[in-house]
Formats: C-alpha cells, sequence, structure tokens
C-alpha cells in the first residue's frame, strides 16, 4: 500500500503504467458498451407498463451511476491529494469533472426525454430528476471555481476541499430530495423505482453499467496522461519523451 | 511626533513564552466583540440584507397575484427562498476585509484554533443578518397572508435555519475570498449546499399550516445545524489556509 | 430478440422519437469524449516537439556564437 | 529553551517554477536577518514559509531544535510577524485595534500598556480617532505599536518601512537593532538599506530555473 502510493507521487511511473493499463480499459468499454446496447435495445424484452420507452434506463441509469461516482472519486483524489500531497490525483481529479457534468447531463437529458411518453411531460420535478439537477449544479462549481484562480495550487486545493464538502452534502441532499419528493407527489411512480425485474432486462443493464465504468476509467487515464504532459512540460523526462515521439 | 519614541529600556532581556495555555475564550469573545463593533459601526451594511429580503417579498404578490389564498401556498417557500437569498448578499463580505487589510494573516497566526476563531466570524454574521432576518420574517408574512399559528415555527425555523446557512456559506466564502470577483462563483458554489436546509426549513412551515407536527422538521434542521457545527468550522479553517496562499 | 423486423425495431413501438433520442445524444457525447481527449493529446504533443526544437535550435546557436567569439561567461542553458 | 529556527534544504514550487531552491538557514537569538532579492524572487513567500503561513514547500523547517510540526504553537507563541498590510481595521480606533492583538496574543487587558505602546511609536493623542482617518504611516505605526505590546522574541517583519517617515524609520531601526540586542531575532525585507551592524545578515534571493530532476 504505502509502496504504491510512493510509486505515484512520480508522474513519470503513472505515465508509463497508465500507458500499459489504458487499452484493456478502452477495449473492455468498447466491448460491454456494444454488448450491452445491441442486448438492451433488440433483445430484452418490453416494460408491461411503459413498452419500448423503457429501453431508455440503458443510458439513464449507467449515466447516472456514474455522475455519482465520478463525484465521489473526485472528493477521494482530492484527500489522495490534500494528505498525501499527491499532484497525479488532483490531475485526475481535474479531468474527472468535465466527464461527471457530462454524465449528469446525459442523466438529466434522457431523464426528461424518458419523461414524456412516461408523464406526458418533458420535465417533472421527480426526486431522481431533482438530485440530479443540484448535483450538475455542484459540478459546474467545482469546475467554475477551479477556473477562478490564477495560481493552480490554490485551484487544486480549492477544488481538493469543494470536493469533499460536496460529497459529504450529496447523501444529505439525495435524503431531503426524497423526503421532499414523497411529501409533495405521494401518488405517482418514479421511473427506474421498481425493484423485481426479469434477468433479460437487468443483465443488459449491468454490462452497460460495467461498460460506463470502463469507459470513464480509460478517459481519465488518457486525460490524466495529457495533463501530465501539460503541467510537467518543463521537467527532462517530458522534454525527452517528446522528443523521442517526433 | 514625540521624543520619546523608540526609546526602549535595554535592560529588559526577552522572554520566551511556553505553550499556550488557555486564550482561546478570550480570543474568541475578542474576535466576536471587534467584528460586532465593525458591523454596528456601518449599520447600513446590517440593513441591507432585511431591506432586500423586505423588497424581493414585495416584488412576488406584484408579479404573481394579490389572490390571499395563493399567497397563503406559496408564501413559506417565498419567505424562505427570499431570507436565503439576503443572507447570502452579505456572504462575500464575511473574510473579504479581513483579508484586503491583512488581519486575516494575523488570525491565521495566532497559537489558538483557526476554526474556532473562524466560528467566532460566523457567529456573528448569524446574530447580524441570520437573526433579524428571523425576527422581521412573521411582519412580512403578514403581508403574505401567512395564517395565523405559523408565524412562531416560521422565525424559528429561520432562525436555527440560518445558522446552518452562515455556516455552510462561509465555507464559500473563504474559499473565494482571494479571488478579485468571488460574489458569484460564491452563490453558485453555496446555493445547492443550501438545499436540504431550504426544504425542512419550508416543510416545518408548511407543516404548520396543514397543523402537521412540526417537531421533526425542527429537530432535522436541529440535526443539520449540529453537523454544520461540527463540520464547516475546519472546511473553513482549511478554505482560509489556501485563499490566503493567493 | 424483441423485434418481428427491422423496422418494427427502429419504430421502437411509437417510442421511437424519446428513445433514440437519448441514445443518440448518450452516444454523441461519449464519441465527442473521446475525440476530444484525443485531439487535446496530440495538441500538446505538438506543442512540446514544438517548444523542445526551438530550445534546441537556440542552443545549437548558442554554441555557434561561443565557438566563434571565444566566449565562456554566456547565457548557455545546459539543458 | 533558546531562539533557534532553522530550515534544511528549503524549496518552493510555484505553479512549476521553483523561487529558490536548496535554502539552509539557521537564525539565532541576536540576529538581524535581512532577506534581498529582486521583485518576484519569493521574499514574501520566504517569509509566510518561515513564520508558518504556507505549508506548501519542499524541506524541513526546525523551532527551537524540535521539527516545526510538533513546535507549531510553541513557535506561534513566540511569533509576531507584520506582513504588507497593516492588520488595522480603518472603522476601529488605534485602541480597539490593539485590544484585539492583545486578546490575540492571549496577554491580560491592560488599557495602560496599549496607551503606553501608541506613545512609543508616536501616536500620542490620536488613540482614540478612527484609524482610517489617520494617514497611511499612521496607520503603519498603529501595526508597528504591537512591537512594544507584545513582548515576543521573533519578529518576521515584511516590508515595514513602507509610508514610514524619516524620524519613523530611524527609530523603528533603532527598535529592531535593541530588539537583536537584546536577545531578540529579526527577520525582515525591506528596500531600505539598514545600518551595516555586528548584528546585521543578509540572505540572498535569486531567480529560479528550469527543472532537471523528475
Amino acid at each position: 500500500m504505502w509502496a504504491f502510493i510512493n510509486k505515484l507521487r512520480s508522474p513519470k511511473w503513472f505515465y508509463a503504467i497508465s500507458a500499459r493499463l489504458q487499452p484493456w480499459f478502452w477495449a473492455a468499454a468498447l466491448i460491454l458498451i456494444v454488448i450491452g446496447s445491441v442486448w438492451g435495445l433488440a433483445f430484452a424484452p418490453a416494460d408491461y407498463q411503459q413498452g419500448n420507452s423503457f429501453r431508455i434506463i440503458y443510458v439513464h441509469v449507467p449515466a447516472a451511476f456514474l455522475a455519482q461516482s465520478i463525484f465521489v472519486s473526485m472528493a477521494i483524489a482530492g484527500v489522495v491529494f490534500m494528505v498525501w500531497k499527491i499532484k497525479i490525483a488532483d490531475m485526475a481529479a481535474a479531468m474527472m469533472a468535465p466527464l461527471g457534468a457530462a454524465m449528469t447531463f446525459i442523466a438529466l437529458f434522457s431523464g426528461a426525454v424518458w419523461g414524456v411518453p412516461t408523464w406526458g411531460t418533458w420535465w417533472m420535478w421527480d426526486a431522481r430528476l431533482t438530485s440530479m439537477l443540484i448535483l450538475l449544479f455542484l459540478y459546474l462549481g467545482v469546475i467554475a471555481l477551479r477556473g477562478a484562480f490564477t495560481s493552480r495550487d490554490s485551484a487544486s486545493r480549492a477544488a481538493s476541499v469543494l470536493a469533499m464538502v460536496g460529497v459529504i452534502n450529496i447523501p444529505i441532499i439525495k435524503y431531503s430530495v426524497d423526503w421532499w419528493y414523497t411529501l409533495h407527489q405521494p401518488a405517482s411512480f418514479t421511473i427506474t423505482g421498481r425493484a423485481a425485474m426479469p434477468l433479460e432486462m437487468w443483465a443488459p443493464l449491468l454490462i452497460m453499467v460495467l461498460g460506463f465504468y470502463c469507459f470513464f476509467i480509460a478517459l481519465t487515464l488518457m486525460r490524466t496522461r495529457s495533463e501530465i504532459l501539460r503541467r510537467e512540460s518543463n521537467k527532462r523526462w517530458v522534454r525527452d519523451l517528446a522528443g523521442g515521439e517526433r | 511626533m514625540t521624543g520619546t519614541e523608540g526609546s526602549v529600556s535595554k535592560e529588559v532581556p526577552v522572554v520566551f513564552h511556553g505553550e499556550p495555555g488557555g486564550g482561546l475564550a478570550v480570543a474568541f469573545w475578542a474576535t466576536l466583540k471587534r467584528d460586532l463593533v465593525l458591523l454596528l459601526r456601518r449599520r447600513s451594511e446590517v440593513m441591507n440584507p432585511l431591506v432586500f429580503f423586505a423588497i424581493v417579498i414585495t416584488l412576488f404578490p406584484i408579479g404573481i397575484s394579490p389572490d390571499p389564498q395563493l399567497l397563503t401556498a406559496i408564501a413559506p417557500g417565498l419567505l424562505w427562498v427570499a431570507a436565503l437569498l439576503a443572507a447570502l448578499l452579505s456572504l462575500d463580505s464575511l473574510f473579504r476585509a479581513d483579508y484586503d487589510d491583512g488581519s486575516l494573516e494575523q488570525l491565521l497566526l495566532t497559537p489558538q484554533p483557526l476554526a474556532v476563531l473562524a466560528l467566532a466570524k460566523v457567529a456573528v454574521h448569524w446574530l447580524l443578518t441570520g437573526l433579524p432576518l428571523a425576527l422581521m420574517a412573521p411582519l412580512l408574512g403578514v403581508m403574505l397572508a401567512l395564517p395565523a399559528g405559523s408565524y412562531g415555527v416560521l422565525a424559528v425555523s429561520l432562525a436555527l435555519g440560518s445558522a446552518s446557512l452562515s455556516l455552510i456559506g462561509a465555507i464559500g466564502a473563504a474559499l473565494t475570498v482571494g479571488l478579485s470577483r468571488g460574489g458569484v462563483l460564491l452563490s453558485l458554489l453555496v446555493l445547492p449546499l443550501y438545499i436540504p436546509v431550504l426544504i425542512f426549513g419550508a416543510g416545518a412551515v408548511q407543516a404548520a399550516i396543514f397543523g402537521d407536527g412540526v417537531m421533526a422538521h425542527l429537530a432535522i434542521l436541529g440535526a443539520l445545524l449540529a453537523l454544520a457545527l461540527i463540520l464547516a468550522p475546519l472546511a473553513i479553517a482549511a478554505s482560509l489556509r489556501i485563499s490566503i496562499n493567493g | 430478440m424483441a423485434f418481428e423486423s427491422f423496422n418494427e425495431f427502429i419504430a421502437m413501438g411509437g417510442h421511437a422519437p424519446y428513445v433514440w433520442a437519448a441514445w443518440g445524444v448518450t452516444g454523441g457525447l461519449l464519441v465527442a469524449v473521446v475525440l476530444h481527449a484525443r485531439a487535446e493529446r496530440r495538441l500538446l504533443l505538438r506543442n512540446l516537439q514544438r517548444r523542445v526544437r526551438r530550445e534546441e535550435r537556440l542552443v545549437a546557436n548558442q554554441g555557434e556564437m561561443a565557438g566563434i567569439s571565444h566566449q565562456t561567461g554566456g547565457n548557455r542553458h545546459d539543458t | 529553551m533558546s531562539l533557534r529556527l532553522q530550515a534544511h534544504s528549503l524549496a518552493c514550487e510555484r505553479d512549476d517554477r521553483w523561487l529558490f531552491r536548496g535554502l539552509d538557514l539557521d537564525i539565532r537569538a541576536g540576529e538581524i536577518v535581512r532577506v534581498e532579492g529582486p521583485n518576484g524572487s519569493g521574499k514574501t513567500t520566504l517569509l509566510k514559509i518561515l513564520s508558518g503561513q504556507l505549508a506548501d514547500y519542499e524541506g524541513e523547517l526546525f523551532w527551537d531544535e524540535r521539527p516545526m510540526r510538533e513546535a507549531r504553537d510553541d513557535f506561534l507563541s513566540n511569533l509576531l510577524y507584520m506582513g504588507h498590510a497593516p492588520g488595522v481595521k480603518a472603522a476601529l480606533t488605534p485602541l480597539e485595534n490593539l485590544t484585539w492583538y492583545q486578546a490575540m496574543a492571549g496577554q491580560p487587558q491592560d488599557e495602560a500598556s496599549r496607551y503606553a505602546a501608541l506613545d512609543d511609536v508616536g501616536l500620542a493623542g490620536f488613540e482614540d480617532l478612527p484609524a482610517g482617518q489617520l494617514s497611511a504611516g499612521q496607520q503603519r505605526r498603529v501595526a508597528l505599536a504591537r512591537l512594544v505590546l507584545t513582548p515576543r522574541p521573533l519578529w518576521v517583519l515584511d516590508e515595514p518601512f513602507t509610508a514610514i517617515d524619516r524620524d519613523g524609520v530611524a527609530a523603528l531601526e533603532r527598535r529592531l537593532f535593541d530588539h537583536a540586542r537584546r536577545g531578540g531575532c529579526v527577520l525582515v525585507t525591506t528596500h531600505h538599506e539598514l545600518t551595516p551592524c555586528a548584528e546585521l545578515r543578509r540572505i540572498h534571493l535569486g531567480g529560479g530555473g528550469l527543472d532537471d530532476g523528475n
């Protein structure tokens, strides 16, 4: 564990190891997402209540999962950066934020589109959609705060603190929004609220979720490598690398 | 210019100090008192949020409808949202003056824990913003045709909730104090985190109108305040240290 | 297979606009994110190479100048 | 207990630029250390690190031969720091400003000593005026009154001569040398030339450079 943390201090080591890991995650992401998409779109049975509009679940739920997971990952990276002063963690956190915002947007958009055949309206103050909207604001806050500082060191620290504060608040927000929703609309049903789903329905969902996670890891590795090049461009080994890849 | 200037007795040797003993309470009260005096000398800064609160509440009947029934329905949320925005208004200046004149550095360099001293500053913000807003809210409630019997709950919920708002908001203020244009960013960072307080605060007033039990809401507001009291000062202290790094 | 024919698949039992809009936006965004990451990486590498080449030229030039005028106290970088 | 502030191979990197590297310091009682260097060479940053405000540096700091992390509270209760900004509240009177500082230093509240301190820096008669109505030099003097009010062995002063008139500069210089002679220690940055003497030491900060390491 400690050896690993110490290795993480070296961007050079990370650059090398991520180059080897990256293709596997890209391949896994591609395969899983293709299988999940074909299965979910063409082979999974239609929902007896919602018909084929239910197939939106295969993008909505993975995106919503990832949106929350990425925020938690960002906060964990923030802790790692603040406690052990590992710059790689902060670089990764900086690269995760836009993807997290994109995933939150996908979850919101697909949820809104799903709302048309289900509730007959583009927007419903559904508990899940409302928390997703708040999560989007939290993401925008972290991104804006990081962009507002002129000093990168301060930006990193401030974004880390905000991510930690946000991650403590996410469950509180989620529970209070759920509570608020049940208070105001006790009768209506949530789009993904049912537990009992046959295997043919949730197996592709599981595959899609896994595929999205692999996509997130692969993209974060790739963009963190780019960020290393950006931030360490004064270092000798980066210079040699650029010279070598001519 | 006096003739005695610089006449230091040369016999007295420099005194060393041991570990600081007490003094925390003294420093806490001194900071509290200093900030109270400072704000009371610039009374317009204390008045501004209150006037803002009143004006916003006036805008709604004009913008929507003077119908008392409609106003009764939206009054709890309206009063809470307006009070929340009014409290946000004065938040930006919470650490700004100290940052500009250098007393923030001095605050950081006392042997006393920074979190406790920051708490003193937040307490002043609540005493001169949150508490007056809570006391003023029933008056505006009359103008929004709030049913009798909910006035006490409105004031208590605002008093409890605005303390949490001050604590959470101070984190944002501490993060943005080093930025020249932190005001808008501050609202972006802080407002999503205000949502749980808003839900239970407005919920309490609504419950009072419907004659439901109010204690549950107030208890949750109290729990949120307790959590904020424990965690927020630490985040504020960490954020101030980041901001002072510039 | 949940559908009898390809046309039925496209029609999605009347829910086509919704299903395909959600999937389309998701797919489009994923692809865009990947393309952006690739473009970002290429641009960074190109800029880095340009900078390295420029500095090499600079060092080479200064080396020549030092050789001609036999100066040693120049502001040469020993990279 | 002895006054000794040490730094081993201190380095500070700001946004991929080294402000200084491999800086070794050993500051003892009875010394006046003047930190010199061109603008942007990290003088203020060094003072902030040495006064425990900045934590993002490499290398080690020792106070009283203990690592700074352990000795921090003890260090802070022996330190008097004055930054670029004087830390004087414009809406408060000089007397009220000092009241706060006295409380923050953990000293007993004592009005007579506050009057004496203001008297000493030439502010007699201005005690009850809001500091905002005083001149910039007088506001700086309010801050300087802390040197008299709060006896601390280690002074870290960032540009303390700013905005002060010639008599005031001479008096402040006397005060610094006097403090060193009494076994105190002064760490100072200034554009003003200090009169050379036995206690005075200089630290020169140059520019950083391209990093060749990993």
